[in-house]
């Protein structure tokens, strides 16, 4: 018996890894090959859909309502895309957000705006602070999704820069 | 004390059995059907033994079977539950035979309940209030005047022999009486050979009212105040509550005392339930079940007694833990009945529960032998368990049984919860202000809150 | 390498952990190769999952049981195969079960028996009563699951005729 | 009443407060950390918001982000819980400044008792009684000797500038008071540059008692009886029940009412707990927690009633829904506090719970946010919730208690649960012989049971 290979606790920790991103992803299986390491990771059935069965049950909605559909559904309330985006820019804290820095001035940006890092972007006001939003870098803004006067979240996508 | 009990029943009264005997102390055998193999208390009970297939008659209804399962097991009582043999005194009888402790009434009691007449002549006989009305059968119109005159209107003229309600006519004033009599009559003869006729008191929006009552066989009789179960559908009770929202302090205590009396009268022993309609103020006897009732927690919740512990207590000739000045109603509770059936159609629907959540905190009891990944059999009833929530006032409770509705998830079959979520919602019902006909006129008018789906 | 190496410690706590990512997660299966070693590790059951872990838990059991041998525990308590064995004459009513029909009495039949369909096999005595138990087809009994006197069950295998 | 509540906390207090608002109709605003999305007080919401990433500081003690939530949902109250920022009177001013509600006592209260010194002196004013000792720092053996003939044997010397036991000795009888003195402050000198000690009365085996207090801001102020928190591990209760087996009534009413009539002098307002030690029937003042505490359940199971609701009506500006002679304690209850930590090691074991079954029945409350599919972040406590067990008598309790931990299932992640199936049948624990040392010797002397894992 030359060598004899055992999986070292770094192999265990790549098959607990695989495992997680399985049981956490709609994914039903992970295969991964590397010299003599070979791991396949699967799984058959949809998720447990507890998760959001539990949402689907208690957001008052069609009891019968099929699982599977629900099943995407797996973050809360706020469904927008949680600034997963490359270059979405979002929200560092809770409060307004504004366009303009007064009511009758332009904006500071708009779809198609080129920017540089550090251009101000929007204000978001919090206990009657206005803070200033700036451009993580240069760019052109893509997309604006949140209205002019909008309550906006800790995380939340306030805009793109492409 | 027992040694051994064995739980003749299955679902969440046989759970609620075995919680009762843990708490006391006494082991537990749990008996099955095949379809019941992985049933929790089952998994719960100290020891197991499956006693047949399916079929009830084959397993909880087969004497031998059960007898045969305290024989192996060394069981020294059988608690019946509701249902199955719990109102069978041939089942006492053969216990008694074998040395066996009965968890319930003594046979005899059994027996006079169980025949209807015979029931009511001993309610009669022991000061219990019944629907008024003639003696024996009726053919004479004079003599019918006069009993619709002494029992007052409306009075229900209806066949002596019959049944289904043929033969049945009410006749609202004392201008009607003799049309109602001459047809009644008729059909009776029509369908029975027989024109012979009774005559009742007819109650038109009466409220099913029945009291609680545990008896220590040895003449103590204690009541547990009421329970409101007027809330039915098809004679299946859905929504039941204590104390009724229709009753005051004084008419609780009266009828309370008379139950009482009767039952100590009788030496009844263990739990009971007398029940009655209620209209204007007056009770009127129905029946009496000589057994646990699915609603007992209601009563439980607003006394913080026991009565699965008090019914082992007296079966093992122990005294009551409590007497009459003991028991003080506190607060309200409401129970509901939920069962795995479509909440408009009814269809019953078995199949694998995917997801269980109940609800918790303050006032919420929920009885319940399901767990996320159970197999609901298709061969017996369809209640999936009972929600159980105590308020200091009905006000608190109301709004304490919304929130944990809100809160309860009962995935992978139908079930009734959205009724009950349109029930807490509705007016007549925050009202108390219902019938024993309520609910179906409600469910005949379409009356779900789609929202509550 | 000829001769195929036995599993080691390492290898052994590697299955070990293996499986119990399978049950503790959503999965059904891995599987992990390497070099000779090829290990897979799967389950059949829906994601359910919860019935053996009931069962674990509260039949009061080592927490860390490894759920690889809870998991075809699906039935409770009797664990005996019940009947499953085309050849199992199964007793058709809780009692007592016995060999012979009475104790000084040679038994009904012994291992290697040849029967008849028809011929006595056992008596099972519930409430007084001495019920016999048949043979349903004619062979040989090849194996009594029961001992003489033993309580049984309502469709515990007593003795295989094949 | 108000509108709409920002409960700015999280796990089974943010849903016990969810539970308490929704039950009085008010709306409901969650507020989480990104590793809180999931939670089950989130999902139950009328609405949420996100207020930061997972550490604490930047989350739930993040005040900015707090009232920004309020401004943006527009609630007009908030219910700190426990922990965060429930005792930090500057967060009731920020809230107050923005006309914001805070639910609990009137920040100068919070800053008095949030004061070691100025809580003792509060404490004395009002007549609670505290631990006797010198009045300030001794040096002179005579005064030593006349202040330990006053407060009597054991005595504890203690470093005046001192703190962590370092410069404390303790003197068992008036022989060893000069010994125990010298070397005090010998090592007091040589940690602290200050040879000036304290005097205090040592406490060998005392029990830890509380008097949970709720108090209309106005100068009502209501007892409702005590909880024994005894059983302690690192100082963190861990098994906590009510009444406390070592007092008696006229001790219960004696320490209640000086507690009550303390609030009402000091016009407290919302729930408070007066924390003693308790040796040989004499209390001694600890500290007072001005909020809601995580074992206020076992108050309520034995009061009926819902502490979190009065304060939420007293912080409103509402009167107390009851009085002194309303509060009837009626039978027992006990807390265990399951936490994802092995057992043994108390390691803390987050994950994802794979399953989860609560039990259920008469007597028989979870309090707990978990769910089955959770996922624990690690970034907060342990606790996973709360199982509260009420019975008519403690041994009724006990026994419910046992039952209940026999039917509970948690699964994926360790769980303290095998150490209260230990303890439920644990000798000492039955007869309610513990004082605050004793499940620290208890684990200790490898006292878990391997039979309960």
């Amino acid at each position: 018996m030359s060598e004899k290979p055992h999986a070292t606790a770094a192999d265990i920790e790549l098959v607990r890894e695989l495992a997680r991103l399985v049981s956490e992803s709609t994914l039903t299986e992970i295969e991964v090959e590397k010299d003599d390491l070979r791991i396949r990771v699967a799984r058959q059935a949809p998720p447990a859909a507890a998760v959001p069965t539990y949402v689907q049950a208690t957001v008052p909605a069609p009891a019968a309502a099929a699982p599977v559909a629900a099943a995407p559904v797996a973050a809360p309330a706020p469904a927008a895309p949680r600034g997963d985006h490359p270059g979405a820019v979002t929200s560092p804290m809770v409060g307004t957000a504004y366009r303009r820095p007064s009511p009758e001035a332009k904006p500071f940006v708009d779809v198609g705006s080129k920017v540089n890092a550090g251009d101000k972007l929007l204000l978001v006001e919090a206990m009657k602070t206005f803070n200033d939003i700036v451009a993580p870098r240069a760019g052109t803004v893509t997309a604006i999704m949140f209205d002019d006067g909008q309550p906006v979240e800790y995380g939340e996508p306030l805009l793109i820069i492409e | 004390m027992f040694e051994k009990i064995l739980i003749a029943n299955r679902g969440e009264i046989a759970l609620r059995i075995l919680r009762a005997a843990k708490e006391l102390g006494i082991a537990t055998v749990a008996v099955h059907s095949t379809a019941d193999a992985d049933a929790m208390h089952v998994r719960l009970a100290d020891e197991s033994v499956c006693i047949g297939p399916p079929a009830a008659r084959d397993s909880y209804l087969n004497i031998p079977a059960l007898v045969a399962a305290c024989e192996i097991t060394g069981a020294d009582a059988v608690h019946p539950g509701y249902g199955f043999l719990s109102e069978n005194a041939g089942f006492a009888d053969v216990l008694a035979d074998h040395n066996i402790a009965f968890i319930g009434p003594k046979a005899e009691h059994i027996r006079i309940m169980g025949d209807k007449i015979e029931a009511k002549r001993t309610a009669r006989r022991l000061g219990i209030p019944c629907v008024p009305g003639s003696e024996g059968g009726v053919t004479d119109e004079a003599e019918a005047l006069r009993v619709g005159d002494e029992i007052g209107y409306p009075v229900l003229v209806k066949a002596a022999s019959g049944g289904g309600g043929r033969g049945m006519k009410v006749a609202r004033t004392r201008a009607d009486l003799a049309d109602a009599l001459a047809v009644a009559r008729q059909e009776a003869k029509a369908a029975f050979g027989d024109d012979a006729v009774y005559l009742e008191k007819y109650l038109e929006k009466p409220r099913h009212i029945e009291v609680q009552v545990m008896g220590d066989g040895r003449g103590k009789a204690v009541h547990l105040g009421e329970r409101d179960c007027s809330l039915q559908r098809r004679h299946q009770k859905v929504w039941e509550e204590g104390p009724s929202p229709a009753l005051g302090q004084a008419d609780r205590e009266k009828i309370g005392s008379i139950v009482a009396n009767a039952m100590a009268e009788l030496q009844y022993r263990g739990a009971g339930t007398v029940e009655f309609l209620w209209e204007n103020g007056e009770f009127y006897f129905i029946e009496m079940n000589t057994r646990i009732q699915v609603e007992h927690p209601v009563t439980e919740m607003i006394t913080g007694i026991d009565l699965v512990n008090e019914q082992i207590r007296v079966a093992a000739g122990e005294e009551l833990s409590f007497s009459q000045s003991d028991v003080r109603l506190r607060g309200h509770a409401i129970e509901c009945r939920i069962n795995a059936e479509h909440p408009v159609t009814f269809r019953p629907s078995p199949g694998v529960i995917s997801y269980y959540h109940p609800p918790g905190g303050l006032g919420v009891r929920v009885d319940s032998a399901i767990y996320q990944g159970y197999r609901i059999p298709p061969n017996y009833d369809s209640l999936l368990g009972k929600l159980i929530v105590h308020g200091r006032t009905r006000d608190e409770c109301l709004m304490r049984l919304r929130r944990a509705l809100d809160e309860i998830v009962v995935a992978g079959v139908d079930t009734t919860l959205p009724l009950f979520r349109t029930l807490v919602r509705n007016h007549d019902i925050q009202a108390g202000a219902y019938d024993i006909h309520w609910l179906e006129h409600f469910l005949a008018d379409g009356g779900m809150d789609d929202a509550q789906f």
